[in-house]
């Protein structure tokens, strides 16, 4: 049985649930019984932990939830099992955060190249790296960030 | 009198043999500069055309009115870098627009134009049995289309070249069988119901054809302009290239003239066939005073299909490979029959 | 015997509105598999957005779905003012709806077009770029820009309406009636575009659930999910509208409830047009050098009805003047997610059309 | 879900052949109406009154308080150090003891210096300039070849035919 930690009202007048990752997968399989679908997952790196927002929505109800979650070891349950618009949800905050969620069958890049080295959105990424994009392995062809370079 | 006669003429102090084959070749000349003057005016016109449906203007930066856009294209198309793939068949890989181009401009020689005021009839092929010999040239063109595609080893140009195949063969049946047709009507002559010859020859049929045969067989009509069009393939039934699935189908890997060559070839057919419907269902170069201005009877029969044509290109949309090749067994195949038995019992009727 | 080829539908192919790639596994002409691969517009805005002012982002939201600049704006906007709890003013809400409805109109011009388009007929998008053309006219009489308009300010609009810009919109409307279906019937008259639609790339309901689906794509599969109606925003509530609903699941439905809704738009312009009170058009409060001190503490998600469905804004906000987090959740992004359990086994023709009907702006897949 | 949900009436299916012949009249119509493009060089089109592109200066009133380069959402503004060394400029310049000629309002010299290469024209600079020192114009045909689009405060207050590069 899972347990709620805390409930509050957000802002914008939305159902605030935040609950333990562990407890996780079997709160959405019962919101998924009462017809709740997948909405939007949203990383945040709060420098020493990450926090994991889900947002499901019943269309009968026009109820949304969200549920919070936070995890210290970049690893959270996979919800690929319960809805499929997880699928690229969580390939998206796994490339973009760094968040790698436990059960997911294709966890790759899905908006930066394979070879991309580190998460964008981490808060301690270095902004000023050159990357190598997946133009040439060898390391030739390469973007830079220098702003001043070509005008 | 005929044009080739006139030159035969002209030239007989060079001696028989020799003033008939320079007569022949000054001929061939002749039709193949206003051939290809109306292929760049077709696809001026076209351009022009196309725009104004679309509430655009059209070319009009080059020369008055855009007019010098073709030649400035043409200079464009031949000043580009030839890209060729690396895994090409070279051979057939340069062999093939250049069948598609001469095969379209052999079959312009075999056309009756008709009569023209002093210059007499403007036809280049006396031979009496054109009509196969066309349908003869029209079937080399698939292959062209056929080494385009296959030679240069793209995904692209192999789906293409399949569809083009696989529409034109579904095509070829209805198309021969409706002009079939034609030959069996024109076998005799329904002014006098006596046995006519020459049949077979597209002269000898625009002659037979004082009622234009679209009024006697609109059906044999129907069939053939849209194998016709099938054949030209233009943008609904363009399934070779249909550029928004197939970027640009068989002609995917060729760029720079040898491109432009599989382009003319398009408006070839285009232009081929308008005159091929004209000539066998609309009368031709008949009407009244048809030894002085049937050319120009021919001329605009033939311009305002091609302006249909035009207009079923730009407002169409693609018809799907599987519904266009079931069109083509499923219900021309029997119809054309119904045509070619109707056809028969005409004959018979008028006799 | 498996006897398949590969063939890229992008990323530069004439039939990709935008870049994105899909590789298809193809049985002679059937479809086999789809893999889509996306990310070539990938600008990453949620990082930029993270890294400026909360009034400098909404250039950035008007670059995610750059058809329907105005919807993102207000997305982007409607969440920071939760945020920041900022007032704004009536007027400044129905000019708000009256620009929302009209970058709908203007984004679905561009949907309905090259649905024409990638099915080989020409001549329609020229004739829906027109109309989408005289829209961006009227953007432009009111915040000076086309496209990416940056019209909305936190707490307002930039620019008042004055009576040249409500004269435009009320000329547009008017004739925009006759010619919407003058195109519909150009599109609708051709018994190919129904062989072409008819049936194909169909959506079941529980499908398009599972993955998120929202919009005129959820709606064409016969659920009549619409927020402006189910938790209205700016005064939609106060305007009278239906939500078209479909029962047909395929590219047909999808086309036909697209046309519905722009019907439904200008009954909406117009009874915005008719309410427009006067008052102010701005909140003092998010003016002048103040822009920049704005701040905002917490955690909102706030939706809009974007044109391709659902956009949703997160934000979160740690009391500074820049927002901590931004994450948009982008509605093409899982409209395109399901293309693939759409097209299994049907031709490639039908892949083309179905793309076409889904519309996915590669700007909002990507951000 | 909400109740008002109308459900869309399927137009009727059209006729084969009779439908897209129809449809080819109705676009084959617009064949004897007028172009509605513009031809751009010669025809300028009518340009809406609050249409926007170059940024100018006023370099008398600016006052050098950085808003303008602190607001710009992709950092194409900067602060730039700036004599002013031009005559003409009458309010607020006056003549130095060593013969410069300094706004006084600002202390510490410095004027914006954009870079039009990534000027998205969002006009927030004209929105946020307390003295109106920074405002954009209907002016928009900057395209030329040169290898800055960089302009320097006192290229910004010149006209764009004098800021040949």
């Amino acid at each position: 049985m899972y347990k709620i930690l805390s409930e509050e009202t957000d802002k914008s007048g939305m159902k605030v649930l935040n609950i333990d990752k562990s407890d996780l997968v079997e709160l959405m399989e019962e919101y998924k019984g009462k017809g709740y679908y997948l909405s939007s997952i949203t990383g945040v790196d709060m420098k020493d932990h990450l926090d994991v927002i889900y947002h499901i929505h019943n269309f009968d109800k026009n109820d949304y939830i969200c549920v919070k979650i936070s995890t210290s070891d970049e690893k959270v349950p996979s919800l690929t099992k319960l809805w499929k618009a997880a699928d690229w949800d969580e390939r998206e905050q796994y490339d973009l955060m760094g968040i790698i969620f436990e059960g997911h069958e294709n966890l790759k890049r899905i908006l930066l190249p394979e070879e991309w080295a580190g998460h964008p959105l981490r808060k301690d990424y270095d902004l000023k790296k050159v990357q190598y994009v997946s133009m040439d392995r060898s390391g030739n062809e390469h973007v830079s960030f220098d702003e001043t370079e070509g005008w | 009198m005929s044009l080739l006669v006139r030159i035969h003429q002209w030239l007989s102090f060079l001696g028989n043999f020799t003033s008939l084959g320079l007569a022949y070749i000054l001929q061939t000349i002749f039709i193949l500069i206003f051939v290809g003057i109306s292929f760049v005016a077709l696809i001026y016109i076209f351009r022009k055309y196309m725009a104004r449906i679309q509430r655009r203007v059209g070319p009009n930066r080059v020369g008055k009115f855009g007019l010098l856009q073709l030649i400035a294209d043409l200079f464009k198309l031949l000043g580009k870098e030839s890209i060729m793939p690396e895994r090409r068949d070279d051979m057939a890989y340069k062999l093939a627009p250049i069948i598609v181009i001469i095969a379209t401009m052999l079959a312009f020689m075999l056309l009756p134009f008709g009569n023209l005021a002093y210059f007499g009839s403007l036809a280049v092929t006396h031979s009496k049995v054109t009509l196969i010999l066309m349908f003869g040239i029209l079937s080399i063109l698939p292959i062209g289309e056929i080494l385009g595609g296959i030679s240069t080893k793209s995904n692209y140009a192999l789906l293409g070249t399949m569809r083009a195949v696989a529409k034109d063969i579904s095509f070829e049946i209805p198309m021969m069988i409706s002009v079939l047709a034609i030959v069996i009507v024109s076998s005799r002559s329904y002014v006098t119901g006596g046995a006519i010859t020459g049949g077979l020859s597209l002269s000898g049929i625009v002659a037979n054809e004082i009622i234009p045969y679209g009024i006697i067989e609109p059906l044999g009509l129907l069939i053939f302009f849209i194998s016709m069009v099938a054949r030209a393939s233009y943008s609904p039934f363009d399934l070779g290239e249909s550029d928004s699935e197939l970027i640009s189908g068989y002609t995917t890997e060729y760029s720079g003239m040898r491109f432009g060559l599989f382009y003319v070839g398009l408006f070839g057919m285009v232009y081929l066939s308008s005159f091929l419907i004209s000539i066998l269902y609309l009368g031709g170069s008949n009407g009244p005073f048809d030894h002085y201005v049937g050319f120009i009877y021919l001329f605009i029969k033939t311009d305002i299909l091609v302006l249909i044509s035009f207009l079923i290109w730009v407002t169409l949309p693609r018809i799907r490979i599987d519904k266009f090749v079931n069109l083509g067994w499923k219900y021309l195949l029997p119809l054309s029959m119904i045509n070619l038995v109707y056809a028969g019992l005409f004959v018979l009727y008028i006799r | 015997m498996s006897h398949w080829i590969e063939l890229n539908v992008g990323p530069v192919h004439p039939s990709t509105h935008g870049i994105y790639r899909f590789r298809v596994k193809l049985n002679e002409e059937t479809v086999e598999d789809v893999d889509i691969t996306i990310g070539y517009l990938h600008r990453n805005a949620e990082k930029i957005c993270e890294l400026s002012y909360f009034v400098n982002n909404i250039i950035y939201f008007d670059r995610m779905d750059y058809i329907d600049a105005m919807n993102m704006e207000l997305a982007y906007l409607r969440a920071v003012e939760t945020l920041m709890d900022m007032e704004v003013p009536e007027r400044a809400q129905w000019i708000r709806m009256i620009m929302a409805e009209l970058s709908r109109i203007a984004a679905r011009m561009v949907g309905i077009g090259a649905v024409g388009l990638d099915l080989g007929m020409l001549t329609p998008f020229f004739h829906t770029f027109h109309e989408r053309e005289k829209i961006q006219k009227i953007f432009t009489e009111a915040s000076g820009g086309r496209q990416e308009v940056n019209y909305m300010s936190i707490g307002g609009v930039y620019q008042d309406f004055n009576e040249k810009i409500i004269n435009e919109i009320r000329e547009f409307i008017s004739q925009f009636k006759g010619k919407l279906e003058e195109m519909v019937k150009m599109l609708l008259d051709s018994e190919i575009f129904w062989q072409r639609n008819e049936g194909i790339g169909i959506l079941e309901p529980e499908v398009a659930l599972d993955y998120g689906v929202t919009g005129p794509m959820l709606r064409a599969s016969g659920i009549g999910y619409d927020i402006r109606k189910d938790s209205p925003y700016l005064f939609y509530d106060k305007v009278d509208f239906e939500v078209p609903v479909a029962k047909t699941k395929d590219n047909l439905g999808r086309f036909l409830v697209k046309v519905e809704e722009l019907r439904q738009s200008i009954r909406i312009i117009e009874q915005c047009l008719a309410k427009l009170p006067d008052g102010p058009y701005f909140n003092p409060k998010a003016k002048k050098s103040a822009m920049l001190l704005l701040k905002g503490q917490g955690d909102v998600f706030t939706r809009v009805e974007s044109e391709s469905g659902e956009f949703g804004v997160f934000i979160r906000g740690d009391g500074g003047v820049k927002p901590y987090r931004v994450h948009a959740r982008s509605p093409s992004f899982k409209n395109l997610a399901v293309v693939p359990e759409m097209t299994r086994g049907v031709l490639i023709a039908d892949l083309i059309a179905t793309i076409a009907s889904v519309d996915a702006v590669a700007g909002e897949v990507d951000r | 879900m909400v109740a008002t949900v109308k459900e869309i009436k399927m137009p009727k299916k059209p006729v084969p052949v009779i439908g897209s012949l129809k449809g080819m009249l109705n676009m084959g119509k617009y064949m004897f109406t007028k172009p509605v493009t513009t031809q751009y060089p010669e025809n300028k089109g009518e340009i809406p009154e609050r249409f926007r592109f170059r940024i100018f200066l006023v370099p008398e009133a600016c006052v050098g308080c950085t808003l303008c380069s602190k607001i710009c959402p992709n950092h194409s503004i900067k602060m730039e150090h700036w004599d002013l060394d031009r005559t003409g400029l009458e309010n607020n310049v006056v003549q130095t003891a060593r013969g410069d000629r300094k706004n006084l309002q600002n202390k510490r010299n410095i004027y914006p210096d954009v870079n039009f290469g990534t000027c998205t024209v969002c006009r927030q600079c004209e929105e946020i300039c307390p003295t109106d020192a920074i405002y954009l114009t209907h002016e928009f045909e900057s395209a030329r070849t040169r290898n800055s689009f960089t302009y320097s405060p006192e290229e910004l207050t010149m006209q764009e035919e004098d800021v040949i590069k």
